[in-house]
């Protein structure tokens, strides 16, 4: 029960710390910014050690950090071949072909009315079929390596790039495309220097999207058929032989590896859309 | 209905492609089979067979058309053999966890553009719980509802919205910060609070956003649902037909269940399309 | 000058005002060492040219912008505090109109806002339409109004409640002479029957002369103020009182300052 | 009537037919039990279910429970229903496999999810390794249906007697076109579907007295089944929500099904017990159990149940 | 009047032009049977009340908006035509800047777009910068310059092509005096060397009459033409000639216009 109340004093302090900080001026330093979130996740994780421990959770329901960590520190050799197997074979290379993709059909949907109207209805029912549906088959075709995974991934982050960037399209003011409009800029010039900035901004919530989803793409691919290794396989694995410190590590894991993914992409975007409000007013 | 004319060529074409695919991918089996007979096929007779296998690599459009509309139409609604009654117990699952997704992320999103602590603290770890894998641990949110008596819809609608809020927060997040700086100054200058920036200027402002991320959300939230529905027993709903299906080879079951999830989802994309629509209309923004 | 002393019926007060802003390539010094003391009714006119920092100085009346040097004070309190009094009614540069918001539910936004009740909100919506010849056009989106309207229902937007504070930014540019005529007498009239205190920028030697009970002069980068000229003109000024030999003078004083201060620059 | 939930392996079918031909000859209401039963899947672990206190007794593979028991979860074995495995090895013949010596250099599909220990102990048994290379056999993570095998991307898959072998065989490959290998003719075969609880409830009298009447009733639902197969696959079939599952194959499913449960009374044979332990030790150099366990079984329940 | 022939010179001819906008509360007519001749290297201006229809006219010119009656030919071609021929130069009542895009990206666009090399793209920038007083703000966003500023960027970008057709709404709307007399001159010193033909909305009268040859004075709604001045002064004019007898005459007979067009609506 100490573990449980000691957790929870843990939890308060720290949230009365980090009000503290983040109200202060000191809240734009580089120091705060990382420190403020970090905090809130070893908070987490003290809480969670806590109930564990002081309700007496077994193991084989919810291990505590701890365990998981020394599990981490224990399997990384194969934390890290699943790792190359999922996340550089599956999930890149599915993101890297499925944002490509939805961006130019995109831009193709746009440029055709007809196409528009004929097929962005198409394009979003085609795009809704449910994963754990297209997984198996996907699998079947593309077999068991990591093909079908980036395949699944293709599938997956291909629709919310797709509408966003197809908001984005059409975000732009009337007096900006009137300008183009007086130069008679050509549809391509058009798009590269008006349209495609300014939908810039929805194109990157289209893309941090996508991160999140090609993470959990390629993971669950796995489930429905692998070679003996890659995160999904271990997770479904172990599961099934009660290793749940193995499955936390693995999701630590992705977690770690697609918050920096996320961030990556972030702060691309921070780069590439400084001029747009949401990032003006911050620095 | 303008519209239907290009809705028509297109998925002309793309059942011509299906067509073809169907042919190929399927005219290995076709040769295999002849094969281990011992006999010779014509391409006639392949083109013949590969599109009425029972157990097709792609079964071929009409076949899922038969699926699906002996499962729509063919069986009583509340027959198990229905899709419309497994469509029902997966959207309502659905529209649950939709609406608790958005408003969670919704409100999240105001947090976040409001108070620095949220910003800081909370996007991150926003951001990391999209990235566990929901499959994985479905089974066990499924087994910690249950153990506190929580069954049925509210496990399934709890997956769903956890894979729903995410597309709005981003979303929202942004949208909410959209409005720009002399936008922003005006109400400064009525010396308006955070309540009232909120309502009057920086929702308005982020409908665009936001329609765009419901219309992932809703879809994510549809996904989140079937996904929900493996765990808790795989007993009806989309999901369980989907992986009986799949468990069973029953490559045109899964088809059919697959379409009913897409025209589900697509419908309630449309939908949402239309509010858009008709908010914007309202709004003064629509082209 | 009597900017040396506060007396009780001071409103805006600066003193060794300065502002900078920082930019990725280096800073701009947008205002440096200004003071400037404006009473209560005085309406004041900033004139200077373009970028000397008449919007800043503005903004940072309105706590808008946060000086980074000197001292400023509203009704004798930070310009935060003032404008959590809700002190200032600010008309914009560019008129800045919601495009969700009809032209009257633009003008509703500050009334809505501060509460007031939807029978006197209408009443005041109508009102302000009406003052600035807007009638009949209250249920179109801004897109649909010319540049002129727009910034007209900008200027109603900003009448439409009772600041003490009117800070206006250019607010006829763009607008003919005649209707700006027309509007001129209108807020003369406003201002001498509610005894609002109003700064404003304009570009028009004549407007700022005919407007004012002082007009302060500034000079470009970093904006200094180089005149502040105390107007001897009636506070009841017919629109003819423009061919007064008076007048005439004080214009020419005003255009001998700009032209002074453009002199450093162009 | 006293509460009980049992949790399954997998969804329902045949493989189950005993629990929910008890339930609907009401052979649990007359022993005044009201018996719950969760159906399985591909996701569900049936050992987490009731470490999560989602069931009361489980029907597991004893592997899977030896394993949950070595990681801390003391499941008991309280009846074993079924007398043999059904589990086999299904390989193309045009793949050149005639017999084990064959497997090196070929594509195996595999179960995981803990169905994987008995293949891994045959493979140490036979002194293949697992991990690809002409010397030893690629292993795949097999999903939830044959196509692997029909799509030829494995030239051998896991497949039971009573399920998957004959989905092969629907999808039209003939007998005569198949090589299999049942684990039972191997001397691997490993203990299936029992029924397992906690240990630390056993104690429970109360508790015990509702398992004694759970597997009394449960081995008459068997008995039942196994004399009017076709009866009880129909059963089945009725309590399918997914209505997923056919006629013909759920009852030919119940007719292998009846020649596992044949020479079971519903105790647990030791000599069985001690072959799946053996088995299980003998997995080289990942042995799936690092220890013969101890007291993972009792006869305490099926004593009384069949008196 | 010479508006009943066409000449080979003729550059915009409109014969009973009409533009209706479709409102959700009823169409708007926002020009009405308007009749215009503008030959080659003319200087026209456009000046009535606020809402008249100036900019819809401008707008109809270089084919942004399509009229609902009459006819309208540019050099000869409809309007789309000439636009496709890039032939205008627009700058619009706001200055529009690509916010993405710093000072000298925004001026360097058309360029970019109409395929001016490199080196090229660079002089002119720099020459328009030059020419609206703006060295040294190239690399600056729009966000970071004064409402001038930004105007005045906007006229750099659409003088850095050499369009035939000039069409500028309101361009020196937000200037002081000082700048303004500036780059009046400077536009009179472009139009004289480049015989460009150039349409300018304006409310100043006395801008109106110190730089156009015909000054065209519309009324409001729905917006017609109510007189068409040809200008006598000659085509060199230095500042003073503001004071001449003639000057004075013509800003008096476009007033008058004015206020006959107002008599109607206010
Ligand atoms: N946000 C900003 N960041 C950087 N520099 C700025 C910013 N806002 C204004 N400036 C600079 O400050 C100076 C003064 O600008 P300000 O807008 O006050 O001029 P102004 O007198 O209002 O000019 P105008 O008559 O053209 O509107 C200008 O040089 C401008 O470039
Ligand atoms: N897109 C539109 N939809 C509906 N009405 C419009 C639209 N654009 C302009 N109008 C209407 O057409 C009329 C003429 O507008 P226009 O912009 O041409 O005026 P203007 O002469 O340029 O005025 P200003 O001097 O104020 O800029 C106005 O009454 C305006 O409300
Ligand atoms: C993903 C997946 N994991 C395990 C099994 C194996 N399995 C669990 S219960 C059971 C009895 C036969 O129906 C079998 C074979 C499978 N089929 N699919
Ligand atoms: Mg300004
Ligand atoms: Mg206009």
């Amino acid at each position: 029960m100490s573990w449980l109340w000691g957790a929870i004093l843990f939890w308060l302090g720290a949230w009365a710390l980090n009000a503290r900080l983040a109200g202060s001026r000191f809240a734009g330093r580089k120091v705060v910014r990382f420190f403020v979130p970090a905090l809130f996740g070893v908070t987490l994780l003290v809480l969670w050690e806590g109930i564990v421990r002081g309700l007496g959770v077994p193991g084989v329901i919810l291990p505590p950090p701890s365990a998981i960590w020394e599990t981490i520190t224990g399997a990384v050799p194969v934390l890290w071949g699943d790792f190359v197997q999922t996340i550089v074979k599956g999930a890149l290379s599915g993101y890297v072909i499925g944002c490509g993709a939805a961006f130019l059909t995109a831009v193709a949907i746009d440029r055709s009315p007809f196409l528009q109207r004929g097929l962005l209805p198409v394009g979003n029912f085609v795009a809704a079929l449910p994963i754990v549906g297209i997984a198996p088959i996907l699998v079947m075709w593309f077999g068991f390596d990591w093909q079908s995974k980036a395949a699944v991934v293709v599938v997956m982050v291909f629709f919310p790039v797709l509408v966003n960037t197809v908001a984005g399209l059409a975000a732009t003011e009337r007096m900006q495309r009137d300008l183009m409009a007086t130069y008679s800029a050509s549809y391509w010039q058009t798009l590269f220097k008006l349209r495609l900035p300014a939908a810039m901004p929805f194109v990157f919530n289209g893309l941090k999207i996508a991160t999140t989803l090609a993470l959990i793409g390629a993971i669950v691919a796995e489930f429905f058929g692998s070679p003996i290794r890659g995160m999904g396989f271990r997770i479904s694995t172990e599961v099934g032989r009660l290793a749940l410190d193995m499955v936390w590590a693995e999701i630590a894991v992705a977690a770690v590896a697609g918050s920096a993914f996320y961030g990556l992409v972030a702060a691309t975007e921070k780069a590439v859309t400084f001029w747009h409000p949401s990032q003006r007013g911050r620095k | 209905m303008r519209s239907v004319l290009p809705i028509l060529a297109v998925l002309g074409a793309i059942v011509a492609l299906w067509y073809a695919a169907t042919v190929w991918l399927n005219s290995q089996w076709t040769y295999d089979q002849a094969a281990r007979a011992g006999v010779e096929v014509s391409f006639g007779e392949v083109v013949a067979d590969t599109l009425n296998q029972d157990r097709p690599v792609l079964p071929a459009p009409h076949q899922v058309a038969e699926g699906l509309w002996d499962g729509l139409a063919g069986q009583k609604v509340t027959s198990k053999r229905s899709l419309v009654y497994h469509g029902w117990v997966t959207l309502s699952a659905t529209l649950v966890g939709f609406a608790i997704g958005t408003g969670l992320g919704i409100l999240l999103a105001v947090g976040i553009v409001h108070n620095r602590a949220m910003d800081m603290s909370v996007m991150p770890w926003a951001i990391a719980s999209q990235t566990i894998p929901i499959l994985a641990i479905a089974p066990m949110v499924i087994v910690v509802f249950a153990s506190v008596g929580l069954t049925g819809l509210i496990p399934k609608a709890i997956i769903s919205a956890y894979l729903s809020f995410f597309p709005v927060v981003v979303g929202m997040v942004k949208g909410l910060r959209s409005p720009d700086a002399m936008q922003l100054d005006l109400l400064k200058t009525y010396n308006a609070g955070g309540w009232d920036t909120l309502r009057k200027l920086r929702l308005p402002a982020s409908m665009p956003y936001l329609f765009a991320s419901l219309k992932v959300s809703v879809a994510a939230s549809l996904v989140g649902a079937i996904v929900g529905e493996l765990p808790a027993g795989a007993t009806s709903g989309l999901g369980a037909r989907l992986l009986s299906g799949s468990y069973y080879g029953q490559t045109i079951q899964i088809w059919a269940a697959l379409f009913a999830a897409a025209i589900l989802a697509a419908g309630l994309v449309m939908i949402i399309g239309g509010i858009e629509r008709g908010t914007l209309r309202r709004m003064g923004m629509a082209r | 000058m009597k900017d040396t002393t506060t007396t009780a019926g001071t409103v805006i007060e600066a003193r060794g005002l300065g502002l900078t802003f920082q930019t990725s390539d280096g800073p701009v010094h947008a205002l440096k060492d200004v003071n400037l003391t404006v009473d209560k009714g005085d309406f004041v006119s900033f004139i200077g040219p373009s970028g000397c920092g008449k919007t800043t100085f503005l903004r940072a009346i309105a706590a808008l912008e946060h000086p980074t040097e000197g001292t400023l004070t509203v009704n004798g309190m930070e310009p935060d505090a003032a404008r959590q009094a809700r002190a200032y009614g600010y008309v914009f540069q560019a008129a800045g109109l919601y495009p969700w918001r009809t032209i009257a539910g633009n003008i509703k936004l500050p009334l809505e806002i501060m509460g007031f009740s939807k029978a006197e909100q209408k009443e005041r919506v109508e009102k302000v339409l009406a003052l600035v010849d807007l009638e009949g056009f209250g249920k179109k989106f801004p897109w649909q109004l010319s540049g002129g309207m727009q910034q007209r229902a900008s200027i109603a937007r900003a009448l439409a409640f009772d600041a003490d504070i009117l800070l206006m930014d250019e607010p006829f540019g763009a607008l003919d002479e005649i209707v700006r005529d027309r509007l001129n007498e209108e807020l003369l009239k406003l201002w001498a029957r509610t005894e609002k205190t109003i700064g404003f920028v304009t570009h028009s030697i004549p407007e700022a002369v005919y407007l004012s009970t002082k007009i302060v002069v500034m000079s470009p980068r970093p904006g200094r103020i180089t005149d502040v000229i105390e107007s001897t003109l009636p506070r009841q000024r017919p629109l003819d009182i423009r061919d007064s030999r008076e007048f005439i003078e004080i214009a020419h004083r005003v255009r001998e300052g700009l032209r002074a201060g453009h002199g450093d620059e162009v | 009537a006293d509460d009980l939930t049992l949790q399954l392996k997998w969804v329902t079918q045949a493989q189950f037919a005993g629990y929910y031909v008890a339930l609907e000859n009401g052979f649990y209401e007359e022993e005044g039990l009201n018996v719950t039963i969760k159906p399985g899947g591909p996701d569900i672990a049936p050992t987490q279910v009731i470490a999560g206190g989602g069931a009361d007794v489980t029907v597991e593979w004893m592997p899977a429970a030896l394993a949950a028991r070595e990681k801390g979860l003391p499941l008991v074995n309280i009846a074993q229903p079924f007398k043999s495995s059904g589990m086999m090895l299904t390989c193309l013949k045009e793949s050149g496999i005639a017999s084990p010596d064959d497997f090196k250099g070929h594509t195996l599909g595999v179960w995981f999810f803990g169905n994987e220990y008995p293949f891994l102990s045959w493979m140490s048994q036979l002194g293949i390794p697992t991990t690809g290379g002409a010397d030893g056999v690629e292993v795949l993570k097999q999903g939830f249906n044959v196509d692997p095998l029909l799509q030829k991307q494995a030239s051998c898959i896991s497949t039971m007697t009573y399920n998957e072998y004959w989905q092969v065989i629907d999808a039209g490959i003939g007998e005569g076109d198949l090589v299999t290998f049942k684990y039972e003719d191997q001397g691997v075969a490993t203990l299936e579907d029992g029924l397992y609880v906690l240990e630390d409830k056993l104690a429970d009298p109360a508790f015990e007295d509702k398992l004694v009447r759970f597997v009394r009733a449960s081995m008459k639902g068997w008995k039942w089944a196994e004399e009017n197969p076709d009866d009880a696959a129909m059963i089945v079939l009725d309590n399918d929500e997914t209505g997923a599952q056919t006629e013909a194959h759920q009852k030919r499913m119940m007719g292998e099904i009846a020649k596992l449960t044949a020479g079971s009374n519903g105790a647990l044979d030791e000599a069985d017990y001690e072959r799946t332990v053996a088995t299980l030790l003998g997995g080289g150099s990942d042995p799936v159990i690092s220890k013969a366990p101890e007291g993972a079984w009792t006869h305490q329940i099926t004593d009384k149940a069949l008196q």
